[in-house]
Parts: structure tokens; C-alpha cells; sequence
């Protein structure tokens, strides 16, 4: 037991201090994609849906529906489009009503319509 | 540099033994059509010359097929025998390797059709109100399979101790039968049906990348092994070659897992002991493991990295290169400071003793099977790129005991940061090659921290899935815990047992 | 009316039950009619035990020549006296209990004939102021409870439990007549006080081969390891109101034959007699209740905590002796009267139990406690009955077992008034002993009452019992009994001491009972508690809280779920402790006595495909049975073989013999 | 959302604002294993580890329901499961908190099929709900504390659009 004592001093604190402060290490942290407003048309939006592999993303006429609770952050929709798809880099994303989480991105229309 | 490489084909005597024919010949695994007629005497042949019966599941097509995957571990390879079934019934694999059995509770259950011995088969997967209409790969069998394993009547002298499914806090949900006569345990048996996913049915129809996405959610704890094992079957389906610094990524990926795994595993032993400072040591480890992963590949336990023809990402070779020092000498001080606590070194020695006669006949792999004194390491009997050339020394022990499985994963972790210093040295990238087009089958395989790993897939011409099996190594190794548990150990042993075993109940329901 | 004169009606009312159970022809009228009488004995029975308590030895009464050695000679006394009052409080409870018990028809006419003739010997036999009249007595007693055991003789093992039961009491009668012989022969006289008188003629030695002679003989009746195998065999197989009556009353008659020659006829024994008397009961009393720690079957569960207590009962005896020898006439007295306590109280609460197991067999069908499960729920008389029985033999306050229990522990721990410390460590090491006996018998009694009360009904038989038309009365006066026993104590401590003075000289009551209901151990330096006010505050202690919380129960709302099973689909009765499960740590620890003989079977062992259902055995060593009497079994049928050409068949032979014997008579008798 | 939802909604939300007033600052939490792929178990393990610590916060884990105030569930849901969930949830003293842990809990990997229900809505009452497959321990901090009341919740106030597109 001794030793346990003098590895626990010799170790010191690791306890993170969040919520106090943030936490460094949530940086690196796997996050929901932020879209791009005005740089997704329909077309995208259907690549975009189709490369997501969970319930996540699903286009209801002119919006692109995202529902943060059901994305796993796999981060395949910002492979399809870098440029319109960036990392959000939200990770507190813990919300007290299903509704909270559905986000309604509007689509640009095409020249014409 | 010496390159592993498969030695001439054991096929040629089976063929000879029962004048099959070879239907494919993909790196280092063979498959052979065997008649239903000549099954017996092919799996007689084949056990009698020691290759070691790895899997064993059907497919259902206009009738039923049989395969049986054999590890040939010296020759480095692996070989599939194909059975069309014409009748509901074939000769009793289990009889000739008893390590079948599981798998065949898991055919009946599944497609219908049964050994010809009578011997009661278990129900292993589907729950019991699964009826008619419940989604199978095939059909319903005639009758239900029993839960013939449960004790329906235990003599006076012995009572069932019933535990979970829902157990302790953080756990995964499992029901222990625990047949007991007041002091030792008489038998032991597991309900693992309430976390059916029914995974392999859902994979009929998807294209490979789609499926890598529930592949790696089988077992989420040895992700990157599992995905692999697909991966590579596609692959060898399709016959396309991933990047060769994909493959190195692979390894890198791999490796890590296997590192934060056994610092998990570490972890759940202190629990189990009840030695929280030593509990406390090692989640620091596993948890500057996991950053480390983090870091690396952006996710905390490796999900999204691997690809069917390659992986996604490159790993961050300077942030593991910074990180992972420092995470594995956290591990190696708490592993050093657990190996000079007594009260913790007693409590596993000689407890959950597996023998090696066991390991063998239940078909064990991993660091169970290993500690049990049967040296399998898939990375080393069939070896793949990145192992064929960067080849893991092999760590083997033989007491079979908690402590000895313990051992086996510290020199394993150390291993595996030389391997990932080598792989990162041999400069790892990212892509992947695309998949040609094309149906065809073929097999995968990967050596994940609870040992190895299999897949096997048959895609149509447009490259859908039209039959997948995961195999992760949970699904073997769990049948050999009733049997560590049962070796003269009392209750307070099972969780340090289950522990070292560091199994996970969702890759054997899956 | 004289003590005599009571046992004489007690007598009567028996005989005329027999006569109306004989007459009846198994009517249920007539049957009632004899258990009516049967029940009026009893009460005559008690009043003469307790009046020959307390007014002591009456006078000897011989019907017949005097001087004919086969003269009937009768006399009540104090030491009977215990005996007495306890057969009539059990004759008096198996009345009640038969009516309801046995279904009316010949069989039970004539068992209950028979029954009445064994209730009219063994009242002979406390009665019997002489030799003959003791033996003859006690002979019929035994052959009349061999035919008891016999009411269903083509049922499978009760023939072979009856022929245990009368091979040992006839070993034990031989001996008992020997006993006897010796004691008639010195003293040249047939009439036990006689005896006593002349007791200056018997030589130390034939004093003492006597005594053993006699220990040795009612060891065999009173069940003293390694005497004891009959009981384990022959209660199970006896109707339950039998086996009631073989463990509360005829055990205790082994008890009194004891009693009889170590404090009345044979005064001033050697204290390693003593000393032999209680290593035998210690001896008992461990291994009684070890044995009934592993056994399934509820009678012989019953049966072997007889031992056990009959162990303890003769630890006492022989502590009296040796303290006796020591000149301690104080203690000796006081252990005497604790032993004599605790055969009323055993009495009392084992022929309860085995009348409840009796009730349990009838509406279940079974007496495997593995099979049972949940009576209290079907039971609900039963189980409270039992319950005060249980807590009564566990020698749990405030019960009666508690209080002789704790007499007799506090003479023992006065061991070092011997001033020998030898004897000192002996007698305390018989207390420790006795201290594990008593713990073992807590754990074993939580077992025998809560695998078959508690829990899940473990067969369909155990779920559907009801106790409809089942017998009450007799258990339930019992179960009175027991409690008066115990809150009582001071009043029976008083009857007791009389009796003391009228056996031992010792006036124990200024020693014993100083007032308000507090109990000395026959020395005011020493230990002191009452009954009494035990009782009343654990009853206080338990009721007051109850009234309080019931009385201001907050009204909140609450909501009842089912017990939390860790989510399991369903809960099954084989997921309970089972009564071998549960005295599995035993089997462990004391191995070395059990030598149990563990067996696993399952329809496949294969470790890959292990299935079908495991049935786990493992079975104990009747190391009696197996290594002390089957030898001496097989020694007799090879006498039997030895000696089978002495019967030739001829004539003539015989007799020779007859000459023979004859002449070595008038040999013996010109000696 | 209809009337009656709406009612539902602010009927849990004022469960929640009374587990806060009473719990808050010490909350027992049991966790319930609906068919994870075992990663969340592990992240949930790793609260109690040194990096985290989640007894500093007064959360504290217990293996007993009756001892629970909070119920963490994470998984599908497998219907053959519905029996152990549902007992868990009554073996649960009230008043009680339910949350939703992880994609699958949430309906994000699997769709309701005959294996599983999708979500764990679908049975039980669920009061919060914590995405991210898995739900890294600082995630479900926050998570924790948004269910007690010590953090408010930022998810509806994020619009998960990144701005300066138009250029």
C-alpha cells in the first residue's frame, strides 16, 4: 500500500475542472458537422443524405433536416462536401426535449426556379 | 526484411482424401466443395491432420450451404470447405470438433437444420418468443430450440443462483445461470439473447461501405478488428488491394486498440479485486490511451477509421508519436506496481484455470487461448500485410490462470507500441482503392484484442451483400468461461474471471 | 387422592380406551369414545405426576404375596414424577390429535388399542416399585411400541425400522436385567426401596459394573451415540402421533431408567462414572444434531435432533454425578432438577413438532423438506404452531428450551466448584461442547422451518396443500404448554425443588428461587435471571414499537412493486436455497465426519456441448451403520451359521439339552 | 407538437425541476444496458475514473434501482429486453429521471425493426437526452448536469449552420 500512496502523490491530479473551465481535451473530440448555409443546393442535399449512415440528415423539400440526437458524427457528410461541411465542434450537446435537436438548414435554389 | 508468407496449400490432401474440387485460391484462404455425402470424412481428415475448426455457419441460397473455416496455423493459411445441404440434416460436426458446437445451435436456430445426432441444442441468439415471423437469415426450425443447457430440474442438492440481466452498475446486460450446491460451483450458463441485434440480417442488401458502419458498432470494443476482417473479406471478394500505406494504418489502428483494450481489461481486474488505487491507475492509463486515439485518429475508440479498400484516415503520426510514450508508461508503472501487490497477485493466481486440452477443444483464441498454452495469433499463422513483413512476437504462457492471461496482455501492449513505432516508421497513409464491381465471396480475418477476429461475405454483381458473418472473438470465447468458472473457484471469482477474459456480450449476440 | 391413586385412574381410563377401541371395531364413534378416555388418562396421569412431585416418594403397595419374587409391587415417586406428568400431557395431546389423524377402520382400532396398552406399560414402568414389575413392564412397554411402528407393516422400510427399534431395546434389555440381577442378588431383595436400603451390601465394583450396565441398557432406549441408530430408522416409518410418542415419552423413559439407578438406587457414585455419563452425553448431543444438519426427510430431521437432546439432557446427569462425588450436593441437585427440566420441555415441543410434520405429510404428501416450500402461505395454523415449537427446541428466549438450556449451562460453567481442575476443564469443555450443539441447532432449526414454511412451494403437491380438516388441538396445547413452561418456569422451578428434596436431601429453593421470579444457579455468587420478566420484555420489546408505528403510520402515498430480480423474465422456484444447499458450509467444514460423496451428472459432460439438465448429489456417510454395526450384523449370522447343527431335529437331542441345562441350574444353585 | 405533448413535455420538465430541488447535489444514477455495443458502457464506466471524477459533482453509480434516482439507458432498445427494462424502471423509487445515452438510445443507428424499438422513448419516459456515438464522459457530464439543473442546455440555442457562405 505504501507504494500505492507514493505513486498517488508522485502522480498528482488529473481531475479535469469541467464545468468550471473547459476541458483541453474535448478538442479532439468527434463533433456534428456545421453545414454552410447557401453553399448546399438539392443535389448536395441528396448526396449529403444518401452518404449519411444513420437517421440524421433527411430533406423535406427546400430544407435539409438535421437532427443532432440521432448523428453519431461518423463525419461521412464532410467527406462529400469539405467545404460546406465543417466540424461544429459542439460536444455539450445534451438536450431536454427531442425537439431541441431537429435544425432545419434551407437549401439555395438553383438559377430559374 | 523477411516477409511472412503462406506455405504450400494443406488442401491438396484433403482433395486427395475425398477427390473434391478447389473452387478459389485467395491469399492465404482456400475454399474446397466438399459433398454433403463426404462432410464426415473431410472433417474427420482435416481434425485427425490438426487444423483447427475456426468457424462454422450457413448460407442460405435456393438450399442451405455449409461452411466450415479451418485454421491452419502452421501452414499460414486458412481453408473453407462448401457443403450444399440437400437434406435438414448433416453429420455431427461437434462430435468430431466439439468447439462446432455453438455454432450449430446457431444454424438451427437460424436456418433449421441440425446435427443428425439427437443431442438437445441450445437456443443461442434469437430470444424466446421468437416466432414465425421473426427475421432469420433462413427458415424457422420444425421445433424451438430448448434451453437445454438451463438446469430445469436440479437435485435438491443444488440450487440456481440467478444473476442479471441486469448486473452491476456500467456493465453490459447478461443473465448468469449459476448452479450451485451451497459452496462450489456445480455449473454455469449464460443468457446473452436480450442483446441480439440481429446484425448479420441486417448487412443482406447493404453495399460494403454502409456495412462498415454496423460492423464496427458489432463490438464496439475491437472496432477496427472487426471492420477489418469485412474489409478484408470485400477485398478478397472483389479481389482489390488497399493502398499499402492504408494497410500500415490498419496495423496502427489495430494496435492501439489492442492497447487501450488490455489497459481497460487492467481496469476491470482492479475492480473485480476490489483494489481501487490500482483501478484508479489504470483508467488513467486507459483513458490517456483513448485521448491518445482521439488525437490520432479523431475518435476515442477508432470508429470510422477503417474502409472497405482501405481506410479513411491517416493517423496524426505527431500526436502519436508525442502521445503515446506517455500513455503507455502510465500503463507499464501501474502494470509494474499491480505485479508487487500481493492481495491483488493472490487473488488471481490459480483462479478460472482453462486448460490447454480446454482451449483447444472449445476452439478458444486470444489471449485466453494463449495463456492456456495454445500459441494462436492470427497476425502470425496467417499473416496479412502489414503483418507479413512487421511481424508481433508471439506471447504465450501456460498456466491458464487469471494471472497468466494478465501476463499475456501486458506483453502484448508492449509489443504492440513497438509494432506501432515500426508501422509508423514504414510511413502509414490513408485511401482507399475503389472496389471493382462484380460479385464473388471470400474471407477476412484480423486478430482483435480478445483474439482473432473473422468475416466472411458473398456479394452479388452490383456489389450488395447477399450474406455476411461476423465472427468476432467474443463468440468463441465466452463458451470457455462457464468451464474457468467451474474450476474450484467460489462466487467472488467470476468477476475477476470475466474480467480477464474481457469479453463483450454484444459481440457474441450481436 | 395419592399420587398412586392417580396413575391407578390414568391406568384405567387407558385400559377402558383399549376395551372401547377393541369394542368399537373402528367406528368413528367408538374411536372418538377411546380417545376421550385416552385424553382423561392423560389429565390422571398428570395430576399423579405432579402430586408425586410434590408430596413426594408414597408408600409401596404390592398386590400378590410378598414374598413371590413375581408379586406386582407399585410405588409413586418423586423421581417418576417429571415422567409421569409428561406422559399424560403427551397422552393427552395425541388424544386430541388422533380423532382427526387416522381415518376410522379396523387398523386404527387396533392401533389405538395397542397405543393404550403401551401408555398403561409405560405408566407401569414409572409406577413399578420392583424388580419384576420394572422389567415386565418395560418388556411390554418395548414389544407394544414395536407393534406402533408396525401400523403399516407392507409399506417398504417400515418392517426394517420397526426390527431396529426392537433388535436394540432387546440388546438394552438384556442388559437392563443384568443391571438388575446384580442389584436383587447383593441386596437379596426384589423391592427397589428395599434396595436402597441395603445398598451398604453391594461391593464398590458391582456398584459400578452396574451402573454402566444400566447407562449401557437405557442408552439403547434413550438413543446414546452409538446406541442411537433405531431412531433415524424407526420414526420416519411410524404414524406421526407414533413417532411423537417414541421421542417425546419413550426416549424419556430410557432418561428415567438412567435416573433411577444413578440418584436413587445407586447413591454415591465415583466421579469417573460421572465423568463417562457426560462425555457420552456431549458426545451425543454433537453428533445428534450434526446428522440432523444434513437430513432431507422431516422426521428424521426430528429424530436425530432427539439425540441431540437427549445428549443433553444426559451432560447434565453425568455433570450431577461428578459434582456429586465432589461433594457439591447443591449443584448436583440443581443439574438433576435442570435435566429433568429440559425432558419435560423436550418432551413438550418434539412431540409438537413431529405432530405438525405428521400434518405437513398428510397435505402434502411428502416429508422431503426439498420438496416442500411456502406452507406458511397454505399452513397458516401449522406454521404459527410450528413456529413456537421451533423457537422452543432452538432454546430461544423467551421459550421453555431457553430456560432448562440455560440451567443446565450455568451448573456446568460452575465446573470449578470441584475444586479438581481437571474435572474443571472436563466439565467446562462438556459446556463448549454443548455451546456448539446449541449454535448448530439454531442454524439447524432455521433450516428445518424455513426451507419447508418460507420461500416458493417447490412441487405442485406443496402449492395445493390445505390445512382443511387437518388436527390443531393437540399441537396448539402443546404449543401452551411450551409457553407455560417457559413465563411458568418459577412456579415449575418450585414443584421441581420439592422433588429435589424428596430425592437428593437437598433443600435447593432458598439457593434456587431467593424471590420475584429470579433464577439462581443454586449459588447467589454466580449468575441470576428470570423467566418470566425475560418473556414479558421481549414481548414488550417487540409489541411496543409495533402499536407506535401502527398507531402513527404516516399516510403517505406509496406505491408496492415487486421484489427487484436484476430484470429477469421469470423467478423460479428451483432458484431458492434448498435444505441441502443450505447446510452445504457443514458438509465442508466438518467432512471429516460426513465424508459426504459428491456426484455430478448431466445428460452430456462434452465441455463444448454441454446440455441437459444437472443433477448434483452428494450423499453422507452413515458411519455408524457402515463401520460399527454391519460388522457386528454379519458377526451374528455367522454365530447363526455356527451354531444351526446344534438343531438337529432329533428328539431325543433336545432332550439332552433340557438335562443338561437343568443340571447346570441346581450347579448354579448349590454354588 | 400537439397540445397534449405540449402538456406531457412541461409535466416532465417540472419532474425534472423537482429531482433538481432534491437530488441535485446528490444524485444516485443506475445504468441499463438496452443492446450497446458495449462502448458507451465503458465511456459511463470512466466517469468514476481520476480524469473525471463524477463523485466531486455528487453523482454517484449504485447497482440497485431502489437506490437510484437516475436511470442512464443506453442502446436500442431490444424489444426482447422490454420485460428487464420496464421492471427497472418500476424497481426505481420515484421521483425519477430517465436519460437517453448514446446514438442508438436516441434512433440514430438502428430503425424500428422487429429487433428493436429504435429508441428508448418507445418505453420509457425519457427526461434527457445525450447524443454522440459514444458520448464522450465530458459529454455526458454535461448531460447530467443539464438533467439537474447546473448547466443550462446550449443544444437549442445552436443552429448548426457555419456562417460567411455567401461569399
Amino acid at each position: 500500500m505504501p507504494l500505492w500512496f507514493a505513486r498517488g502523490l508522485r502522480r498528482g491530479i488529473v481531475t479535469t475542472h469541467y464545468p468550471a473551465r473547459p476541458d483541453p481535451s474535448a478538442a479532439c473530440l468527434p463533433t456534428p458537422p456545421a453545414f454552410r448555409t447557401g453553399m448546399i443546393d438539392r443535389q448536395l442535399a441528396g448526396e449529403l443524405v444518401a452518404a449519411g449512415p444513420s437517421q440524421a440528415l433527411h430533406r423535406d423539400g427546400d430544407v435539409l433536416v438535421f437532427d443532432v440526437s440521432r448523428c453519431t458524427a461518423c463525419g461521412r457528410c464532410q467527406e462529400v462536401a469539405p467545404l460546406a461541411v465543417t466540424p461544429s465542434g459542439e460536444f455539450e450537446l445534451a438536450g431536454t426535449s427531442q425537439a431541441a435537436f431537429v435544425k432545419k438548414i434551407g437549401l439555395v435554389l438553383e438559377a430559374g426556379q | 526484411m523477411t516477409t511472412l508468407q503462406p506455405r504450400p496449400g494443406p488442401a491438396a490432401s484433403l482433395l486427395t482424401a475425398i477427390n473434391g474440387t478447389t473452387l478459389r485460391d485467395r491469399g492465404g484462404a482456400e475454399t474446397v466443395a466438399v459433398p454433403a455425402a463426404q462432410l464426415e470424412t473431410a472433417a474427420h481428415h482435416l481434425a485427425a491432420g490438426g487444423a483447427r475448426l475456426a468457424d462454422l455457419f450457413a448460407a442460405d441460397g435456393d438450399q442451405v450451404t455449409l461452411r466450415l473455416i479451418w485454421g491452419f496455423d502452421t501452414e499460414r493459411q486458412y481453408l473453407i470447405t462448401e457443403t450444399p445441404l440437400d437434406s435438414p440434416e448433416y453429420p455431427p460436426l461437434s462430435d468430431i470438433a466439439p468447439a462446432a458446437f455453438t455454432e450449430e445451435c446457431e444454424i438451427y436456430e437460424q436456418f433449421g437444420v441440425r446435427p443428425a445426432s439427437g443431442k438437445p441444442l441450445n437456443r443461442v441468439a434469437l430470444p424466446p418468443h421468437a416466432g414465425k415471423d421473426f427475421p432469420r437469415l433462413g427458415h424457422q426450425p420444425p421445433e424451438a430450440p430448448a434451453e437445454a443447457h438451463a438446469p430445469h430440474t436440479v437435485g435438491g442438492q443444488a440450487f440456481e443462483f440467478p444473476f442479471g440481466p441486469v448486473r452491476q452498475v456500467g456493465v453490459e446486460s447478461l443473465y448468469y445461470g449459476l448452479v450451485t450446491s451451497g459452496e462450489e460451483i456445480v455449473d454455469l450458463y449464460l443468457f446473452t439473447w436480450h442483446k441480439h441485434r440481429g446484425l448479420e440480417w441486417r448487412l443482406r442488401g447493404r453495399r460494403p461501405a454502409e456495412a462498415m458502419f454496423l460492423a464496427e458498432r458489432t463490438e464496439g470494443l475491437s472496432a477496427t478488428a472487426v471492420t477489418w476482417a469485412l474489409a478484408a473479406a470485400v477485398e478478397s471478394a472483389l479481389g482489390a488491394e488497399p493502398p499499402p500505406g492504408a494497410l500500415l494504418t490498419r496495423g496502427i489502428a489495430l494496435e492501439l486498440e489492442r492497447l487501450y483494450n488490455h489497459a481497460a481489461a487492467m481496469a476491470a481486474l482492479c475492480q473485480s479485486t476490489g483494489l481501487s488505487v490500482g483501478q484508479a491507475a489504470a483508467e488513467i492509463a486507459l483513458e490517456r490511451l483513448l485521448r491518445v486515439n482521439a488525437a490520432t485518429f479523431g475518435h476515442r475508440y477508432l470508429f470510422g477509421v477503417l474502409d472497405a479498400g482501405g481506410v479513411r484516415r491517416a493517423p496524426d503520426q505527431a500526436a502519436l508519436r508525442d502521445g503515446l510514450p506517455g500513455a503507455y508508461g502510465e500503463l507499464r508503472r501501474a502494470a509494474d506496481a499491480l505485479l508487487g501487490t500481493n492481495s491483488f497477485m493472490d487473488r488471481l493466481e490459480a483462479t478460472g484455470i482453462v486448460t490447454t486440452e480446454q482451449a483447444r477443444r472449445l476452439g478458444l483464441v486470444g489471449p485466453v487461448a494463449r495463456a492456456a498454452g495454445v500459441p494462436i495469433d492470427s497476425r502470425l499463422d496467417q499473416p496479412t500485410a502489414p503483418y507479413s513483413v512487421h511481424p508481433p512476437a508471439l506471447a504465450v504462457r501456460d498456466a491458464g490462470d487469471v494471472l497468466a492471461r494478465f501476463r499475456v496482455m501486458l506483453d502484448e501492449a508492449a509489443d504492440s507500441v513497438r509494432l506501432i513505432g515500426d508501422l509508423l516508421d514504414a510511413g502509414p497513409g490513408d485511401g482507399a482503392t475503389a472496389l471493382p464491381t462484380g460479385g464473388g465471396s471470400g474471407l477476412g480475418w484480423a486478430e482483435s484484442p480478445r483474439g482473432e477476429a473473422l468475416a466472411w461475405v458473398s456479394l452479388d454483381a452490383d456489389g450488395r451483400i447477399t450474406r455476411a458473418r461476423l465472427r468476432p472473438a467474443s463468440v468463441r470465447n465466452w463458451r470457455g468461461f462457464d468451464d474457468a468458472a467451474r474450476s474450484q473457484n467460489v462466487f467472488t471469482d467470476i468477476p475477476i474471471i470475466e474480467a480477464s477474459f474481457w469479453l463483450t456480450v454484444a459481440g457474441t449476440a450481436r | 387422592m395419592t399420587a398412586l391413586g392417580w396413575l391407578a385412574v390414568a391406568a384405567a381410563g387407558w385400559g377402558l380406551a383399549v376395551l372401547a377401541a377393541l369394542a368399537g371395531g373402528g367406528r368413528p364413534g367408538a374411536l372418538r369414545l377411546c380417545c376421550a378416555l385416552s385424553a382423561l388418562g392423560g389429565a390422571a396421569a398428570i395430576a399423579g405426576g405432579v402430586s408425586a412431585l410434590v408430596w413426594g416418594n408414597g408408600r409401596v403397595i404390592t398386590i400378590g404375596p410378598a414374598e413371590v419374587a413375581g408379586s406386582l409391587q407399585l410405588q409413586a415417586t418423586s423421581l417418576a414424577g417429571v415422567f409421569a406428568a409428561l406422559l399424560g400431557l403427551v397422552a393427552v395431546a395425541i388424544a386430541l390429535y388422533v380423532p382427526r389423524y387416522h381415518e376410522p377402520g379396523p387398523g386404527t382400532a387396533l392401533y389405538l388399542a395397542v397405543y393404550n396398552l403401551a401408555l398403561v406399560a409405560s405408566v407401569a414402568v414409572l409406577a413399578a416399585g420392583g424388580v419384576v414389575t420394572f422389567l415386565v413392564a418395560w418388556e411390554s412397554m418395548a414389544l407394544l411400541c414395536y407393534l406402533l411402528i408396525l401400523r403399516h407393516p407392507r409399506r417398504e422400510a417400515v418392517a426394517a425400522g420397526a426390527f431396529w427399534f426392537l433388535a436394540l431395546s432387546e440388546t438394552g434389555f438384556v442388559l437392563i436385567i443384568a443391571a438388575f440381577v446384580i442389584l436383587a442378588t447383593k441386596t437379596h431383595t426384589m423391592e427397589l426401596s428395599v434396595i436402597v436400603a441395603r445398598m451398604h451390601l453391594v461391593s464398590p465394583a458391582w456398584r459400578d459394573t452396574a451402573y454402566l450396565l444400566a447407562l449401557a441398557g437405557f442408552g439403547f432406549k434413550a438413543g446414546l451415540v452409538p446406541l442411537h441408530v433405531w431412531l433415524p430408522e424407526a420414526h420416519p416409518v411410524a404414524p406421526a402421533d407414533g413417532s411423537a410418542f417414541l421421542s417425546g415419552l419413550i426416549t424419556k423413559l430410557g432418561v428415567y431408567g438412567m435416573v433411577l439407578f444413578s440418584f436413587r438406587l445407586l447413591p454415591a457414585q465415583p466421579a469417573w462414572t460421572g465423568l463417562i455419563t457426560m462425555a457420552a452425553g456431549a458426545l451425543t448431543a454433537a453428533i445428534g444434531i450434526l446428522y440432523a444438519m444434513n437430513e432431507r426427510d422431516l422426521k428424521r430431521f426430528l429424530a436425530y435432533s432427539t439425540i441431540e437432546n437427549i445428549g443433553i439432557i444426559v451432560t447434565a446427569l453425568g455433570a450431577a454425578l461428578i459434582f456429586g462425588a465432589y461433594h457439591q450436593p447443591a449443584l448436583a441437585a440443581f443439574l438433576l432438577l435442570a435435566g429433568l427440566y429440559h425432558v419435560a420441555n423436550h418432551g413438550t415441543y418434539k412431540t409438537l413438532l413431529f405432530l405438525e410434520a405428521g400434518v405437513i405429510e398428510h397435505t402434502t404428501g411428502t416429508r422431503d423438506m426439498d420438496r416442500l416450500g411456502g406452507l406458511i402461505h397454505r399452513l397458516p395454523r401449522t406454521a404459527v404452531i410450528s413456529l413456537v415449537g421451533t423457537l422452543g427446541i432452538a432454546a430461544l428466549p423467551p421459550l421453555n428450551g431457553f430456560v432448562s438450556e440455560w440451567l443446565i449451562f450455568q451448573g456446568l460453567f460452575q465446573g470449578f466448584r470441584t475444586g479438581s481442575h481437571l474435572l474443571g476443564i472436563l466439565i467446562v469443555t462438556a459446556a463448549a461442547t454443548l455451546g456448539l450443539t446449541g449454535g448448530l441447532a439454531i442454524y439447524a432449526f432455521v433450516r428445518g422451518y424455513g426451507i419447508p414454511f418460507l420461500g416458493m412451494p417447490r412441487t405442485r403437491p406443496a402449492a395445493a396443500a390445505t390445512e382443511r380438516g387437518q388436527p390443531v388441538t393437540g399441537p396448539a396445547l402443546l404449543a401452551v404448554a411450551c409457553a407455560a413452561l417457559a413465563v411458568g418456569a418459577p412456579v415449575v422451578l418450585l414443584v421441581l425443588c420439592r422433588a429435589m428434596r424428596t430425592v437428593t436431601g437437598v433443600a435447593l429453593r432458598p439457593v434456587l428461587l431467593p424471590g420475584n421470579l429470579t433464577v439462581l444457579p443454586a449459588h447467589t455468587d454466580f449468575s441470576a435471571f428470570s423467566p418470566t420478566w425475560l418473556a414479558v420484555f421481549l414481548v414488550a420489546v417487540t409489541a411496543v414499537p409495533l402499536l407506535i408505528y401502527l398507531a402513527g403510520r404516516p399516510r403517505a402515498d406509496s406505491v408496492t412493486v415487486p421484489v427487484w430480480d436484476g430484470g429477469m423474465v421469470v423467478f423460479r422456484p428451483r432458484m431458492q436455497y434448498s435444505a441441502m444447499t443450505f447446510s452445504a458450509p457443514t458438509r465442508v467444514t466438518f467432512d471429516a465426519l460426513y465424508r459426504p460423496a459428491v456426484s455430478v451428472r448431466r445428460a452430456s459432460d462434452d465441455p463444448a456441448g454441454r446440455s441437459g439438465p444437472v443433477h448434483y448429489d452428494s450423499q453422507v456417510t452413515p458411519l455408524f451403520l457402515r463401520y460399527l454395526y454391519r460388522p457386528v450384523i454379519r458377526a451374528v449370522e455367522w454365530l447363526a451359521d455356527v451354531i444351526r447343527p446344534l438343531q438337529s431335529g432329533d428328539v431325543s437331542l433336545y432332550l439332552f439339552y433340557i438335562f443338561l441345562m437343568i443340571l447346570l441350574a441346581y450347579l448354579l444353585g448349590a454354588l | 407538437m400537439s397540445a397534449a405533448a405540449d402538456g406531457e413535455a412541461a409535466l416532465a420538465e417540472r419532474l425534472r425541476q423537482r429531482v433538481a430541488s432534491q437530488f441535485g447535489r446528490s444524485l444516485h444514477i443506475r445504468t441499463l444496458d438496452t443492446g450497446s455495443c458495449a462502448v458507451c458502457e465503458q465511456e459511463i464506466r470512466l466517469l468514476s475514473a481520476p480524469h473525471y471524477d463524477l463523485h466531486r459533482l455528487g453523482f454517484f453509480l449504485t447497482p440497485a434501482p431502489r437506490h437510484a434516482d437516475l436511470l442512464m439507458v443506453t442502446g436500442p432498445m431490444i424489444r426482447a429486453f422490454d420485460v428487464a427494462a420496464r421492471k427497472t424502471y418500476e424497481a426505481m423509487p420515484g421521483p425519477k429521471l430517465v436519460v437517453a445515452t448514446g446514438a442508438c438510445a436516441l434512433g440514430g443507428v438502428y430503425p424500428a425493426d422487429a429487433f428493436v424499438h429504435g429508441t428508448v422513448g418507445e418505453i420509457l419516459p425519457v427526461d434527457v437526452w445525450i447524443p454522440g456515438c459514444p458520448p464522450s464522459p465530458l459529454a455526458l457530464l454535461q448531460g447530467l448536469l443539464v438533467a439537474v439543473d447546473r448547466l443550462a442546455e446550449k443544444v437549442s440555442g445552436l443552429s448548426f449552420t457555419a456562417d460567411g457562405a455567401d461569399s
